[in-house]
Protein backbone atom coordinates (compact mmCIF):
# COMPACT_ATOMS: atom_id res chain seq x y z
CA UNK A 1 0.00 0.00 0.00
CA UNK A 2 1.32 3.59 -1.06
CA UNK A 3 1.62 5.43 1.94
CA UNK A 4 -1.24 8.53 1.93
CA UNK A 5 0.03 11.88 0.88
CA UNK A 6 -2.22 14.59 1.82
CA UNK A 7 -2.04 18.06 0.19
CA UNK A 8 -4.19 21.19 0.23
CA UNK A 9 -3.92 25.03 0.01
CA UNK A 10 -6.33 26.92 1.52
CA UNK A 11 -7.26 30.35 2.61
CA UNK A 12 -8.62 29.36 5.68
CA UNK A 13 -6.29 28.46 8.94
CA UNK A 14 -5.92 24.66 9.82
CA UNK A 15 -6.17 22.43 12.90
CA UNK A 16 -2.71 20.71 13.94
CA UNK A 17 -3.90 18.83 16.31
CA UNK A 18 -6.87 17.57 13.61
CA UNK A 19 -4.09 16.71 11.47
CA UNK A 20 -1.81 14.28 13.68
CA UNK A 21 -5.28 12.93 14.67
CA UNK A 22 -6.49 12.02 11.23
CA UNK A 23 -3.19 10.79 10.11
CA UNK A 24 -2.48 9.15 13.27
CA UNK A 25 -6.03 7.93 14.09
CA UNK A 26 -7.23 3.49 14.32
CA UNK A 27 -3.36 2.55 13.72
CA UNK A 28 -0.92 1.40 16.10
CA UNK A 29 1.40 1.10 13.39
CA UNK A 30 3.60 4.84 13.49
CA UNK A 31 6.42 5.15 15.89
CA UNK A 32 7.10 8.66 15.37
CA UNK A 33 5.13 11.81 14.05
CA UNK A 34 7.11 14.98 13.36
CA UNK A 35 5.07 18.06 12.76
CA UNK A 36 6.79 21.61 11.46
CA UNK A 37 4.85 24.44 11.60
CA UNK A 38 5.53 28.63 9.95
CA UNK A 39 4.21 31.34 11.76
CA UNK A 40 4.06 35.06 10.42
CA UNK A 41 6.69 36.90 12.72
CA UNK A 42 6.08 40.09 13.32
CA UNK A 43 9.41 41.21 12.23
CA UNK A 44 9.85 43.62 16.02
CA UNK A 45 6.21 45.54 15.44
CA UNK A 46 7.62 46.30 11.94
CA UNK A 47 4.98 44.16 9.94
CA UNK A 48 1.12 44.51 9.63
CA UNK A 49 0.49 41.58 7.48
CA UNK A 50 2.18 39.16 4.63
CA UNK A 51 -0.46 38.81 1.48
CA UNK A 52 0.70 35.24 0.40
CA UNK A 53 -0.05 34.57 -3.81
CA UNK A 54 0.16 31.17 -4.91
CA UNK A 55 -0.20 29.52 -8.13
CA UNK A 56 -2.89 27.79 -8.27
CA UNK A 57 -3.35 24.34 -9.27
CA UNK A 58 0.54 24.39 -9.54
CA UNK A 59 0.76 24.92 -5.87
CA UNK A 60 -0.66 21.71 -4.89
CA UNK A 61 1.20 19.42 -7.33
CA UNK A 62 4.52 20.68 -6.69
CA UNK A 63 3.86 20.06 -2.74
CA UNK A 64 2.13 16.55 -3.57
CA UNK A 65 5.67 15.96 -5.60
CA UNK A 66 7.75 16.39 -2.86
CA UNK A 67 5.68 14.65 -0.39
CA UNK A 68 5.76 12.07 -2.48
CA UNK A 69 9.65 11.91 -3.10
CA UNK A 70 10.02 12.15 0.69
CA UNK A 71 8.02 9.40 1.06
CA UNK A 72 9.98 7.27 -0.90
CA UNK A 73 13.51 8.91 0.08
CA UNK A 74 12.97 8.36 3.47
CA UNK A 75 10.26 5.27 3.72
CA UNK A 76 7.69 7.44 5.15
CA UNK A 77 4.37 6.06 6.35
CA UNK A 78 2.44 8.90 5.61
CA UNK A 79 2.77 13.25 4.79
CA UNK A 80 0.48 15.93 4.63
CA UNK A 81 0.91 19.25 4.01
CA UNK A 82 -1.65 22.50 4.38
CA UNK A 83 -0.09 25.81 3.17
CA UNK A 84 -2.41 28.94 3.77
CA UNK A 85 -2.64 31.65 1.05
CA UNK A 86 -3.89 35.01 1.14
CA UNK A 87 -3.64 38.09 4.07
CA UNK A 88 -1.93 36.16 7.65
CA UNK A 89 -1.46 38.63 10.17
CA UNK A 90 1.84 38.21 12.73
CA UNK A 91 0.92 35.13 15.10
CA UNK A 92 -0.89 33.49 12.73
CA UNK A 93 0.01 30.34 10.53
CA UNK A 94 1.12 29.94 7.48
CA UNK A 95 2.30 26.44 6.73
CA UNK A 96 2.02 22.94 8.19
CA UNK A 97 3.86 19.69 7.48
CA UNK A 98 3.12 16.40 9.08
CA UNK A 99 5.71 13.09 8.81
CA UNK A 100 4.99 9.37 10.10
CA UNK A 101 7.10 7.25 10.44
CA UNK A 102 8.49 3.64 12.42
CA UNK A 103 11.42 5.24 13.99
CA UNK A 104 12.09 9.17 14.60
CA UNK A 105 14.89 9.76 12.13
CA UNK A 106 13.13 8.86 9.27
CA UNK A 107 10.27 11.34 10.68
CA UNK A 108 12.56 14.31 11.48
CA UNK A 109 14.59 14.01 7.83
CA UNK A 110 11.10 13.80 5.96
CA UNK A 111 9.67 17.13 7.68
CA UNK A 112 13.05 18.90 7.29
CA UNK A 113 13.60 17.65 3.76
CA UNK A 114 9.45 18.62 2.75
CA UNK A 115 10.15 22.16 4.17
CA UNK A 116 13.24 22.56 2.09
CA UNK A 117 11.90 22.15 -1.00
CA UNK A 118 8.47 23.82 -0.25
CA UNK A 119 10.33 26.72 0.45
CA UNK A 120 12.25 26.89 -2.64
CA UNK A 121 10.15 25.45 -5.43
CA UNK A 122 6.40 25.34 -3.93
CA UNK A 123 4.92 28.48 -6.05
CA UNK A 124 4.14 30.70 -2.98
CA UNK A 125 5.31 34.74 -3.22
CA UNK A 126 5.14 36.97 0.12
CA UNK A 127 4.33 41.07 0.12
CA UNK A 128 4.63 42.42 2.85
CA UNK A 129 2.37 45.49 4.08
CA UNK A 130 4.37 47.51 6.67
CA UNK A 131 3.05 48.97 10.21
CA UNK A 132 3.87 52.48 8.54
CA UNK A 133 1.81 51.84 5.92
CA UNK A 134 4.75 52.18 3.45
CA UNK A 135 4.16 50.60 0.18
CA UNK A 136 5.25 46.58 1.16
CA UNK A 137 8.24 44.95 -0.76
CA UNK A 138 7.83 41.52 -2.01
CA UNK A 139 10.00 39.42 -0.13
CA UNK A 140 13.22 38.32 -1.74
CA UNK A 141 14.22 34.87 -2.03
CA UNK A 142 16.77 34.09 0.07
CA UNK A 143 20.46 32.10 -0.76
CA UNK A 144 20.46 30.05 2.46
CA UNK A 145 17.14 28.60 1.24
CA UNK A 146 18.90 27.11 -2.05
CA UNK A 147 21.81 26.45 0.09
CA UNK A 148 19.24 24.22 2.54
CA UNK A 149 17.89 22.86 -0.50
CA UNK A 150 21.45 21.56 -1.98
CA UNK A 151 22.04 19.25 1.19
CA UNK A 152 19.66 16.91 -0.02
CA UNK A 153 21.57 16.58 -3.29
CA UNK A 154 22.84 12.77 -3.55
CA UNK B 1 2.65 31.01 -35.84
CA UNK B 2 1.29 29.07 -31.91
CA UNK B 3 -0.86 30.51 -29.29
CA UNK B 4 -0.11 30.24 -25.85
CA UNK B 5 -1.89 30.72 -22.63
CA UNK B 6 0.89 32.75 -20.32
CA UNK B 7 0.40 33.56 -16.30
CA UNK B 8 2.21 35.93 -14.28
CA UNK B 9 3.19 35.78 -10.41
CA UNK B 10 4.23 38.18 -8.22
CA UNK B 11 6.18 40.88 -9.43
CA UNK B 12 6.13 39.60 -12.80
CA UNK B 13 2.97 39.93 -12.63
CA UNK B 14 2.49 43.72 -11.57
CA UNK B 15 5.09 45.04 -13.98
CA UNK B 16 3.38 43.34 -17.01
CA UNK B 17 -0.09 44.97 -15.41
CA UNK B 18 -1.35 41.06 -16.21
CA UNK B 19 -2.06 37.76 -14.39
CA UNK B 20 -2.90 36.14 -18.09
CA UNK B 21 -2.96 36.54 -21.75
CA UNK B 22 -3.04 34.24 -24.70
CA UNK B 23 -0.15 35.52 -27.38
CA UNK B 24 0.50 34.40 -30.96
CA UNK B 25 4.36 33.44 -31.39
CA UNK B 26 6.27 33.96 -34.35
CA UNK B 27 7.92 30.96 -35.73
CA UNK B 28 11.01 31.31 -34.53
CA UNK B 29 10.15 31.18 -30.86
CA UNK B 30 11.49 27.55 -29.58
CA UNK B 31 12.49 27.90 -26.07
CA UNK B 32 11.47 29.48 -22.71
CA UNK B 33 14.42 31.70 -23.78
CA UNK B 34 13.39 32.62 -27.12
CA UNK B 35 9.94 33.50 -24.83
CA UNK B 36 11.66 35.70 -22.43
CA UNK B 37 13.15 37.43 -25.42
CA UNK B 38 10.41 37.90 -27.55
CA UNK B 39 8.22 39.10 -24.69
CA UNK B 40 10.61 41.63 -23.87
CA UNK B 41 9.99 43.54 -27.50
CA UNK B 42 6.41 43.68 -26.69
CA UNK B 43 6.85 46.97 -24.38
CA UNK B 44 8.42 48.75 -21.77
CA UNK B 45 6.10 46.87 -19.14
CA UNK B 46 7.85 43.90 -20.28
CA UNK B 47 11.47 44.89 -20.58
CA UNK B 48 10.67 46.32 -16.45
CA UNK B 49 9.55 43.07 -15.62
CA UNK B 50 12.03 40.55 -17.15
CA UNK B 51 15.03 42.89 -17.50
CA UNK B 52 17.10 40.24 -15.21
CA UNK B 53 15.94 37.24 -17.32
CA UNK B 54 18.67 35.05 -15.21
CA UNK B 55 16.21 35.15 -12.37
CA UNK B 56 12.80 34.64 -14.26
CA UNK B 57 11.42 31.02 -13.35
CA UNK B 58 9.56 29.19 -15.50
CA UNK B 59 6.95 26.35 -15.41
CA UNK B 60 5.27 24.50 -18.48
CA UNK B 61 1.89 22.79 -17.67
CA UNK B 62 2.51 23.31 -14.13
CA UNK B 63 5.88 21.74 -13.33
CA UNK B 64 8.94 23.85 -13.18
CA UNK B 65 11.42 24.00 -15.91
CA UNK B 66 14.68 25.71 -17.39
CA UNK B 67 15.33 28.54 -19.82
CA UNK B 68 16.36 26.05 -22.51
CA UNK B 69 13.05 23.70 -22.56
CA UNK B 70 10.99 23.78 -25.71
CA UNK B 71 7.45 25.18 -25.43
CA UNK B 72 6.08 23.45 -28.12
CA UNK B 73 2.43 21.61 -27.26
CA UNK B 74 2.56 23.92 -23.74
CA UNK B 75 -1.07 23.99 -22.51
CA UNK B 76 -0.25 26.99 -20.23
CA UNK B 77 3.22 28.51 -19.38
CA UNK B 78 4.12 30.27 -16.11
CA UNK B 79 6.52 32.87 -15.64
CA UNK B 80 7.46 34.29 -11.86
CA UNK B 81 10.02 35.21 -9.37
CA UNK B 82 12.15 33.11 -7.59
CA UNK B 83 9.85 31.09 -4.87
CA UNK B 84 9.23 32.38 -1.19
CA UNK B 85 6.74 30.24 0.11
CA UNK B 86 6.97 28.45 3.82
CA UNK C 1 15.20 36.79 29.21
CA UNK C 2 16.15 33.08 29.22
CA UNK C 3 13.96 31.04 26.80
CA UNK C 4 11.32 28.84 28.42
CA UNK C 5 12.00 25.41 29.25
CA UNK C 6 8.97 23.48 30.27
CA UNK C 7 9.47 19.57 31.22
CA UNK C 8 6.71 17.37 32.69
CA UNK C 9 6.83 13.76 33.60
CA UNK C 10 3.64 12.05 34.15
CA UNK C 11 1.71 9.07 33.87
CA UNK C 12 -1.33 10.54 32.30
CA UNK C 13 -1.59 11.41 28.74
CA UNK C 14 -0.56 14.86 26.89
CA UNK C 15 -2.85 17.04 24.75
CA UNK C 16 -0.19 18.38 21.59
CA UNK C 17 -2.13 21.19 20.37
CA UNK C 18 -2.59 22.88 24.09
CA UNK C 19 1.64 22.38 24.30
CA UNK C 20 1.57 24.11 20.61
CA UNK C 21 -0.78 26.73 21.95
CA UNK C 22 0.77 27.30 25.40
CA UNK C 23 4.23 27.94 23.58
CA UNK C 24 3.12 30.34 21.09
CA UNK C 25 -0.07 31.95 22.71
CA UNK C 26 0.26 36.21 23.15
CA UNK C 27 3.76 36.00 20.89
CA UNK C 28 4.62 37.07 17.22
CA UNK C 29 7.81 36.51 17.32
CA UNK C 30 8.09 32.64 16.77
CA UNK C 31 8.76 31.71 12.92
CA UNK C 32 9.07 28.12 13.02
CA UNK C 33 7.38 25.39 15.92
CA UNK C 34 8.42 21.65 15.25
CA UNK C 35 6.71 19.35 17.44
CA UNK C 36 8.09 15.44 18.08
CA UNK C 37 5.51 12.98 18.94
CA UNK C 38 6.71 9.17 19.98
CA UNK C 39 4.01 6.66 20.19
CA UNK C 40 3.93 3.00 21.23
CA UNK C 41 3.91 0.26 18.40
CA UNK C 42 2.29 -2.81 18.09
CA UNK C 43 4.77 -4.42 16.85
CA UNK C 44 2.90 -6.14 14.06
CA UNK C 45 0.17 -7.53 16.63
CA UNK C 46 2.64 -9.05 19.29
CA UNK C 47 3.16 -6.27 22.02
CA UNK C 48 0.14 -6.05 24.18
CA UNK C 49 1.78 -2.63 26.19
CA UNK C 50 4.89 -1.24 27.51
CA UNK C 51 5.42 -0.34 31.00
CA UNK C 52 7.73 2.43 31.39
CA UNK C 53 9.88 2.91 34.82
CA UNK C 54 11.52 5.67 35.48
CA UNK C 55 14.05 7.35 37.86
CA UNK C 56 11.85 10.14 40.02
CA UNK C 57 13.32 13.66 40.04
CA UNK C 58 16.35 12.84 37.86
CA UNK C 59 13.44 12.58 34.89
CA UNK C 60 12.44 15.79 34.89
CA UNK C 61 16.44 16.52 36.01
CA UNK C 62 18.03 14.93 33.15
CA UNK C 63 15.42 16.17 30.80
CA UNK C 64 15.46 19.61 31.62
CA UNK C 65 19.39 19.77 31.28
CA UNK C 66 18.49 18.30 27.88
CA UNK C 67 16.19 21.15 26.83
CA UNK C 68 18.15 23.95 28.02
CA UNK C 69 21.64 22.50 26.21
CA UNK C 70 19.24 22.44 23.03
CA UNK C 71 18.00 26.05 23.80
CA UNK C 72 21.36 27.43 24.16
CA UNK C 73 23.27 25.56 21.43
CA UNK C 74 20.39 26.08 18.63
CA UNK C 75 19.25 29.70 19.78
CA UNK C 76 15.66 28.01 20.76
CA UNK C 77 12.93 30.35 21.80
CA UNK C 78 11.28 27.85 23.64
CA UNK C 79 11.16 23.81 24.28
CA UNK C 80 9.00 21.78 26.13
CA UNK C 81 8.93 18.12 27.01
CA UNK C 82 6.34 15.67 28.26
CA UNK C 83 7.09 12.22 28.95
CA UNK C 84 4.81 9.85 30.22
CA UNK C 85 5.23 6.36 32.62
CA UNK C 86 3.15 3.67 33.75
CA UNK C 87 1.57 0.94 31.63
CA UNK C 88 1.29 2.42 27.27
CA UNK C 89 -0.78 0.41 24.99
CA UNK C 90 -0.13 0.42 21.24
CA UNK C 91 -1.53 3.27 19.63
CA UNK C 92 -0.27 5.77 22.41
CA UNK C 93 1.56 8.71 23.56
CA UNK C 94 5.09 8.18 25.02
CA UNK C 95 6.81 11.56 24.20
CA UNK C 96 6.63 14.85 22.96
CA UNK C 97 8.81 17.45 22.20
CA UNK C 98 8.27 21.38 20.99
CA UNK C 99 10.82 23.45 20.31
CA UNK C 100 10.43 27.13 18.83
CA UNK C 101 12.90 29.53 16.79
CA UNK C 102 13.01 32.49 14.57
CA UNK C 103 13.69 29.91 11.65
CA UNK C 104 13.12 26.49 10.97
CA UNK C 105 16.80 24.44 10.95
CA UNK C 106 17.12 25.44 14.23
CA UNK C 107 13.87 24.05 15.65
CA UNK C 108 14.39 21.07 13.65
CA UNK C 109 17.88 20.41 14.55
CA UNK C 110 16.85 21.61 18.72
CA UNK C 111 14.09 18.65 18.41
CA UNK C 112 15.98 16.12 16.92
CA UNK C 113 19.62 16.48 19.49
CA UNK C 114 16.39 16.90 22.86
CA UNK C 115 15.54 13.13 21.72
CA UNK C 116 18.59 11.95 20.65
CA UNK C 117 19.32 12.47 23.97
CA UNK C 118 16.11 11.65 25.89
CA UNK C 119 16.95 8.15 24.70
CA UNK C 120 20.02 7.72 25.41
CA UNK C 121 20.25 9.82 28.88
CA UNK C 122 16.73 10.50 30.61
CA UNK C 123 16.44 7.82 32.87
CA UNK C 124 13.29 5.23 31.70
CA UNK C 125 13.03 2.14 30.68
CA UNK C 126 11.15 0.03 28.95
CA UNK C 127 9.10 -3.33 29.83
CA UNK C 128 7.68 -5.05 26.69
CA UNK C 129 4.46 -7.25 27.70
CA UNK C 130 3.90 -9.78 25.24
CA UNK C 131 -0.06 -10.27 23.12
CA UNK C 132 0.71 -14.10 23.67
CA UNK C 133 1.03 -13.25 27.50
CA UNK C 134 4.62 -14.32 27.78
CA UNK C 135 6.81 -12.99 30.24
CA UNK C 136 7.59 -9.65 29.02
CA UNK C 137 11.40 -8.55 28.61
CA UNK C 138 13.03 -5.24 29.26
CA UNK C 139 13.79 -3.69 25.67
CA UNK C 140 17.35 -3.57 25.19
CA UNK C 141 19.59 -0.30 24.24
CA UNK C 142 20.24 0.10 20.45
CA UNK C 143 23.79 1.01 19.59
CA UNK C 144 22.02 3.22 16.79
CA UNK C 145 20.87 5.60 19.68
CA UNK C 146 24.19 5.79 20.82
CA UNK C 147 25.33 6.92 17.54
CA UNK C 148 22.61 9.27 16.52
CA UNK C 149 23.98 11.20 20.18
CA UNK C 150 27.39 11.23 18.45
CA UNK C 151 26.30 12.91 15.68
CA UNK C 152 26.03 16.15 18.08
CA UNK C 153 29.35 15.51 19.39
CA UNK C 154 31.64 18.63 18.50
CA UNK D 1 32.02 3.19 57.53
CA UNK D 2 29.90 5.17 55.05
CA UNK D 3 26.37 5.21 54.87
CA UNK D 4 24.62 5.50 51.54
CA UNK D 5 20.95 5.62 50.18
CA UNK D 6 21.37 3.43 47.07
CA UNK D 7 18.12 3.13 44.51
CA UNK D 8 18.30 0.42 41.31
CA UNK D 9 15.89 0.23 38.45
CA UNK D 10 14.88 -1.61 35.62
CA UNK D 11 16.50 -4.90 35.84
CA UNK D 12 19.14 -4.36 38.09
CA UNK D 13 15.86 -3.89 40.67
CA UNK D 14 14.64 -7.32 39.30
CA UNK D 15 17.49 -9.26 39.63
CA UNK D 16 18.32 -7.21 43.60
CA UNK D 17 14.73 -7.94 44.54
CA UNK D 18 14.14 -4.21 46.24
CA UNK D 19 14.25 -0.73 44.63
CA UNK D 20 16.37 0.67 47.26
CA UNK D 21 18.58 0.26 50.75
CA UNK D 22 20.40 2.22 52.97
CA UNK D 23 24.13 0.84 53.36
CA UNK D 24 27.53 0.86 55.24
CA UNK D 25 30.50 0.86 53.50
CA UNK D 26 33.82 -0.16 54.14
CA UNK D 27 36.71 2.67 54.16
CA UNK D 28 37.99 0.87 50.29
CA UNK D 29 35.03 1.70 48.58
CA UNK D 30 36.05 5.12 47.12
CA UNK D 31 34.87 5.21 43.55
CA UNK D 32 31.31 3.85 42.14
CA UNK D 33 33.49 1.45 40.21
CA UNK D 34 34.24 0.13 43.93
CA UNK D 35 30.73 0.06 45.33
CA UNK D 36 30.11 -2.36 42.03
CA UNK D 37 32.68 -4.51 43.12
CA UNK D 38 31.74 -4.11 46.98
CA UNK D 39 27.84 -4.75 45.95
CA UNK D 40 28.89 -8.45 44.07
CA UNK D 41 30.14 -9.58 47.39
CA UNK D 42 27.16 -9.12 49.01
CA UNK D 43 25.10 -12.50 47.01
CA UNK D 44 24.27 -13.85 44.21
CA UNK D 45 21.34 -11.68 43.29
CA UNK D 46 23.80 -9.02 43.33
CA UNK D 47 26.05 -10.91 41.40
CA UNK D 48 23.72 -11.48 38.79
CA UNK D 49 22.08 -8.05 39.00
CA UNK D 50 25.70 -6.65 38.01
CA UNK D 51 27.55 -9.72 36.82
CA UNK D 52 28.42 -7.26 33.18
CA UNK D 53 29.85 -4.53 35.12
CA UNK D 54 30.31 -2.58 32.61
CA UNK D 55 26.97 -2.20 31.21
CA UNK D 56 25.87 -1.06 34.79
CA UNK D 57 25.14 2.92 34.40
CA UNK D 58 25.58 4.97 37.70
CA UNK D 59 24.12 8.53 39.18
CA UNK D 60 25.03 10.49 42.04
CA UNK D 61 22.76 13.00 43.35
CA UNK D 62 20.20 12.37 40.02
CA UNK D 63 23.60 12.71 37.91
CA UNK D 64 24.93 10.44 35.49
CA UNK D 65 28.75 9.82 36.58
CA UNK D 66 31.20 7.43 35.27
CA UNK D 67 32.65 4.57 37.04
CA UNK D 68 35.86 5.99 38.44
CA UNK D 69 33.79 8.89 39.90
CA UNK D 70 34.20 9.17 44.02
CA UNK D 71 31.19 8.62 46.03
CA UNK D 72 32.29 10.82 48.92
CA UNK D 73 29.10 13.08 50.30
CA UNK D 74 26.52 11.38 48.12
CA UNK D 75 23.17 11.51 49.13
CA UNK D 76 21.78 8.91 47.00
CA UNK D 77 23.29 6.67 44.54
CA UNK D 78 21.39 4.93 41.86
CA UNK D 79 22.43 1.66 39.33
CA UNK D 80 20.46 1.42 36.31
CA UNK D 81 21.18 -0.34 32.79
CA UNK D 82 21.10 1.56 29.65
CA UNK D 83 18.24 3.51 29.27
CA UNK D 84 15.09 2.93 26.70
CA UNK D 85 12.90 6.10 27.31
CA UNK D 86 11.42 8.31 24.54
Amino acid sequence: MAAPVSVRVQREDFDLAAEVSALTRGRADIGAVVTFLGLCRDEAGSLDALELEHYPGMAEAEISRICHEAVQRFGLQAATAVHRFGRIEPGENIVLVLTASLHRQAAFDGANFIMDFLKTSAPFWKKEHRADGSAGDWVSAKDADDAARERWSR
Amino acid sequence: MSTVNLVYFSWVRERIGKGEETLELPAGVVTIGDLLGHLKTLGAEYEAALEHQNVIRAAINQEHVDHGEPIAGAREIALFPPMTGG
